[in-house]
């Protein structure tokens, strides 16, 4: 097939970007090389309109082994330990089919972390679907649900914690963020950098068939009324396959026979081969002959584009052919000499003894369009004059439980009892509480983990919503006795063609960087995603993050959980009553409007680690987070998983009551504390400047506030719990 | 009235059971089984006389039900 | 004592059980499922997780791999077998033990802590037990235990059901049954009360840090009564 | 040579996932739809050209793998 800029334009290049194709080559490509090239190009692996505002990000710390760049980051976690992780998108191809897209998002994340060398110990997700009364949502829902549990229950990794939100700009693009974290020796780290010249080029894991073709480019393309044509390019997850590779891969990596090692993700064989041979500097030559395929007659084309899952490219040490095919053998999975790194600084690819593709890398890689997108910058809204006098015709209890049966506020336990999220026996804190724990094996350590966005205030002001989820993610960490320690993030925006999306993007990042900066909370590792939108309409941004925090001893972690009744319950962090974007004034006002809750990055920081001093002083017997909602919110949640109840202080000369208890101020924790400890406590607090309020009483089984709250823990129980899983089974 | 589909995975699309199947028979000595591919089957019991209609009406529901057409084909038996 | 536990592919709970095994003074092998002998034991664990990916049906791809035979002849001769989880699907592909594991009622996978009741004492197992209510662990899609009305009636004559789902009192119902278990089964022995598959994983329950502790008690008391 | 297998649950057994999708259905609206029995199906290429002889292999790789004779049953088609 002659290559034209029709055909270029149909795999994904704009014209300019053909034409530059044309002139760097000094020739028209021929098909493969165009497959390739569309590849390589298109969003998903270039990062071309995001990778100038990326280099901004915050990537460095003490800690920090490995920052952005590679298959995951990397983290020290002290003695010989290191944590690597990531999360990554898997939108579209949830979209189309959410079984199997979700399914190989979590695989695929997956194979990143154990690509590092490392076990995975622990999943996130965090999901994101349309309004619950549009007619899709509750079949993506279902079907996601399933997928991350189909995947991740079989490999035996635990699923212990995420987020799941409805908002109805995600009704024609639902949002899919898998996360791994996995545990690895720091001096046995693999990376996908090749190294050396002649070194044998081997294919392992599944074969390669049909499927995906122009996943990638799909990934960066808008959905339009066409997109029942291009399913045919979704892939089917085979988690058995995946175990086996895991288990042979970490076998092999015992022994010193890898030099680099990438998995085929999105691009397949493409990025893959081109990553590992650019990064080191050198030329890779394959024989796409060799290949194991699934189907006949497979074009060159074809095999370099697939995203068949399940598949990893590896460069060994000369000599170790026989020792690393026995292993794979063992494990009953494909093995394949396919190729050999040169000097020659391109890729070259035969296929039945004739050349079929012959690219210099730079081209591919470095040489990849970098754009300067134009964005619009975001104003700051006015602040809402909520009228205090609509307040009254108001029920605190009404607000409450409307509040608490809210999607996006209510118990997600129907989704997480699906998730196996105690295999592998370390899982101290499962989900439902403000972060997923789970032990180093073995070990005395164990680590925190959450994932956390916040699409309305990104929405309402890009530049405090990047700030405000990298603050909620080290919030959620503190809460459990974690220290905060680095995060990956899943950029998840519109069209950033599109000045507006551009100014999100660009807002939120700046925010994000601003916020990891101040709180020495370094991003490592991130993913993102564009062309979120459909029939031009785009989803709100939503950047999620995935924080990683340590506990040293894990005997002092601590949950949410009311211990004991007459112990004491404290609001620590100032309530200024900032009511707007909040969900109490979104819901019950119905007040779209205003800014989100300001981000005073000080308080942040000195509340969280005032909290942390405490927790590790054994001064704390739980303490859970205010978020969303507000404070009788996180006060609910409490009575709810410990099945114990508060008895809120009649408010002294505060602000008004609904502001008091339903903004959703920054900064903020409840905690309870012992009564003989008050004292100290209270000192700790002031030493240090810590804002704080004396909320109530933990008492037996009552919700109570004056005369106006008197509910039982069953009734809070029931509203928390019942909406979700009434919504799933009717 | 007794309708009977089978769901089949569309050519071309990864059948892990299959594979494992295949594998597992041959491992038990059936080695002339070169490829297994695994579906489904339905029995479905229709209140309706009409053949022409209880086909017709099984028919919509294995698209918007029975059958993933994303990765499968069903066909009426 | 010695136990070992077979790790076939796809198994993901092999390395939990050694921990737990190990935890309660058992030595411990690990033993591959391509291998024919199995090491001098005390008691074989077949553990959970998704031996071949579940596919076909749960276990029964397991159920033709080249140790089993050797699994069959040690149970057949009395040895202690343990199945949990999938290792119970496979004792009831091989025909160990009567029944099948069906999906749960409600088609969904539950992961959750449970009560089981130990119905039967008169076996290594549970005699001496000091609870005969356990807050164990399940996690699994295909708990749902089913057999045929005659098989039913000769597994309750000779008490071979082991333990069946409660709520924390004790009370066997529907509301205490997580995936549609006949009669609330969630394990059962076969006729000589050597073989034992259940669902619950005890083995993920053995330190206070963890969804509870009531696992240790299962061990405890097992390798207990066989010393 | 393909042989075709349709494997499915005995009478009496329970089908959970047959009910959930005529529950399903109803739900959908196709109220006539009065009960649904999920099966498997098997599409195997034997390599073998006599088709009594490909039956017969097929036929004890049923009963030694594909279906569980304690609560299903096969047919070769
Ligand atoms: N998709 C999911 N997978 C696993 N756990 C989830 C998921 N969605 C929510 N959860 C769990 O439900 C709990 C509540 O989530 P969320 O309301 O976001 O908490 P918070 O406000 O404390 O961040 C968390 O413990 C979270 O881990
Ligand atoms: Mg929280």
């Amino acid at each position: 097939m002659e290559v034209n800029e029709k055909i270029a334009v149909d795999h994904g290049l704009k014209k300019d970007e053909f034409k530059k194709i044309c002139s760097l080559l000094k020739r028209i490509p021929n098909i493969t090389e165009l497959g390739i090239f569309s590849a390589m190009w298109n969003e998903h692996c270039s990062y071309k309109s995001s990778r100038k505002h990326l280099k901004n990000l915050h990537t460095k710390g003490k800690k920090v082994i490995q920052g952005p760049g590679e298959n995951a980051g990397v983290i020290d976690i002290g003695d010989d330990d290191a944590i690597v992780f990531k999360i990554e998108s898997h939108n579209h191809p949830s979209f189309i089919e959410p079984y199997q897209g979700a399914a190989t998002g979590v695989g695929g994340i997956m194979r990143d972390v154990f690509t590092m060398g490392a076990r995975p110990i622990a999943n996130l997700n965090s999901i994101h679907f349309g309004s619950p009364q549009h007619k899709k949502t509750k079949n993506l829902l279902r079907g996601v649900v399933k997928g991350i549990g189909g995947y991740g229950n079989c490999i035996g990794v635990p699923t212990i914690a995420g987020q799941t939100s409805f908002d109805e700009s995600y009704n024609g693009n639902i949002l899919v963020n898998a996360m791994t974290l996995g545990l690895v020796n720091k001096k046995k780290i693999f990376y996908s950098k090749a190294a050396g010249v002649n070194k044998p080029v081997i294919y392992v894991g599944s074969k390669t068939g049909r499927d995906g073709i122009h996943g990638a480019s799909m990934a960066s393309a808008i959905f339009d009324d066409k997109i029942e044509e291009k399913k045919p390019t979704v892939q089917v997850g085979d988690p058995f396959t995946e175990k086996l590779l895991l288990e042979a891969c970490l076998e092999l990596m015992a022994d010193n026979s890898i030099i680099a090692i990438q998995d085929m993700g999105a691009a397949g064989l493409t990025s893959s081969s081109v990553e590992m041979a650019s990064k080191g500097k050198l030329g890779i030559e394959l024989d796409l002959s060799k290949v194991p395929c699934r189907e006949e007659k497979m074009t060159p084309y074809e095999i370099m584009l697939s995203e068949s899952q399940e598949r990893m490219l590896i460069v060994l040490e000369n000599g170790k052919e026989n020792s690393a095919k026995k292993i794979f053998d063992k494990w009953n999975l494909d093995f394949a000499v396919i190729g050999r790194t040169t000097n020659t600084k391109k890729i070259e690819i035969n296929f039945n003894n004739k050349k079929v593709a012959d690219l210099p890398l730079d081209l591919l890689s470095e040489n990849a369009p970098m754009y300067d997108r134009k964005w619009k910058k975001n104003k700051l809204p006015q602040k809402i004059k909520f009228k205090k006098q609509n307040f009254k015709s108001l029920k605190l209890s009404d607000c409450l439980k409307k509040l608490l049966k809210h999607p996006n506020i209510c118990d997600k336990q129907w989704i997480w009892e699906q998730y196996d999220h105690t295999v592998m026996g370390d899982t101290i804190q499962k989900p439902g509480g403000d972060a997923g724990v789970v032990r180093v094996h073995g070990t005395e350590k164990a680590i925190a983990a959450s994932v956390d966005s916040s699409a309305q205030y990104s929405y309402a002001h890009p530049l405090s919503g990047g700030k405000q989820v990298v603050c909620e993610s080290w919030r959620n960490l503190i809460s459990v006795g974690a220290e905060p320690v680095a995060i990956t993030n899943c950029l998840n925006f519109g069209n950033p063609e599109k000045e507006e999306n551009m100014g999100e993007f660009v807002e939120c990042v700046q925010g994000i960087t601003e916020a990891s900066k101040y709180l020495d909370y370094p991003v490592v590792s991130g993913n993102v995603s564009f062309y979120n939108e459909t029939k031009d309409k785009g989803i709100k941004p939503t950047p999620s993050i995935g924080g990683v925090g340590l506990i040293k001893n894990y005997k002092k972690m601590i949950n949410m959980n009311l211990k004991k009744q007459g112990n004491l319950i404290l609001v620590i962090g100032k309530t200024e009553g900032h009511l707007d974007q909040s969900t109490f004034a979104r819901e019950i006002l119905s007040e779209k409007k205003g800014p989100p809750p300001e981000i005073n990055l000080f308080n942040e920081k000195n509340n969280g680690l005032t909290v942390s001093k405490l927790i590790k002083d054994n001064l704390i017997e739980s303490c859970h987070d205010v978020s969303l909602g507000g404070v009788l919110v996180a006060a609910s949640k409490m009575c709810i998983k410990s099945n114990k109840g508060i008895k809120i202080n009649n408010l002294k000369n505060l602000i008004n009551k609904f502001e008091y208890f339903f903004s959703e101020d920054q900064g903020r924790y409840l905690i309870e504390i012992k009564k003989d400890n008050l004292s100290k406590v209270k000192k700790i607090l002031m030493d240090n400047s810590v804002h704080f309020d004396d909320l109530g009483v933990v008492n037996d089984d009552k919700f109570l506030f004056s005369d106006e709250i008197n509910l039982s823990i069953d009734d809070l129980s029931m509203v928390y719990k019942g909406w979700l899983k009434k919504y799933m089974v009717n | 009235m007794k309708i009977k589909v089978i769901v089949t995975l569309k050519n071309g699309v990864l059948d892990p059971q299959g594979k494992a199947i295949q594998q597992t028979l041959n491992g038990m000595g059936f080695e002339s089984i070169k490829e297994v591919r695994q579906g489904k089957y339905f029995d479905i019991e229709v209140n309706e006389n009409e053949e022409t209609k209880a086909k017709s009406k099984v028919e919509d529901m294995c698209k918007k039900l029975l059958a993933n057409l994303v990765i499968e084909d069903f066909k009426i038996i | 004592m010695k136990s070992s536990v077979i790790i076939f592919p796809g198994s993901n709970c092999d390395r939990d059980m050694d921990v737990a095994l190990k935890k309660f003074g058992f030595n411990n092998k690990m033993v591959w499922h391509n291998d024919t002998a199995l090491p001098k034991s005390d008691l074989i664990v077949l553990p959970g997780g998704f031996s071949y990916g579940d596919y076909l049906r749960c276990g029964s791809i397991a159920g033709k791999s080249k140790i089993i035979n050797s699994v069959i002849d040690y149970a057949k001769s009395g040895g202690l077998v343990l199945g949990i989880c999938n290792g119970f699907q496979i004792l009831t592909e091989t025909g160990l033990l009567p029944g099948v594991l069906q999906q749960n009622k409600y088609l969904e996978f539950i992961c959750k802590n449970v009560h089981v009741k130990i119905n039967d004492t008169k076996n290594k197992y549970f005699k001496n037990i000091k609870k005969e209510i356990l807050e164990l662990h399940i996690a699994h899609n295909e708990g749902n235990y089913f057999c045929s009305n005659d098989e039913l009636k000769l597994i309750e004559d000779n008490n071979q059901i082991a333990v069946t789902y409660c709520d924390k009192d004790g009370t066997c119902n529907n509301n205490s049954n997580p995936n549609g278990a006949l009669k609330n089964i969630a394990g059962i022995f076969n006729q000589n009360k050597n073989i034992l598959g259940m669902m619950p994983h005890p083995e993920r329950m053995i330190d206070k840090y963890l969804s509870g502790e009531d696992g240790s008690i299962f061990f405890e008391n097992l390798i207990g009564n066989l010393n």
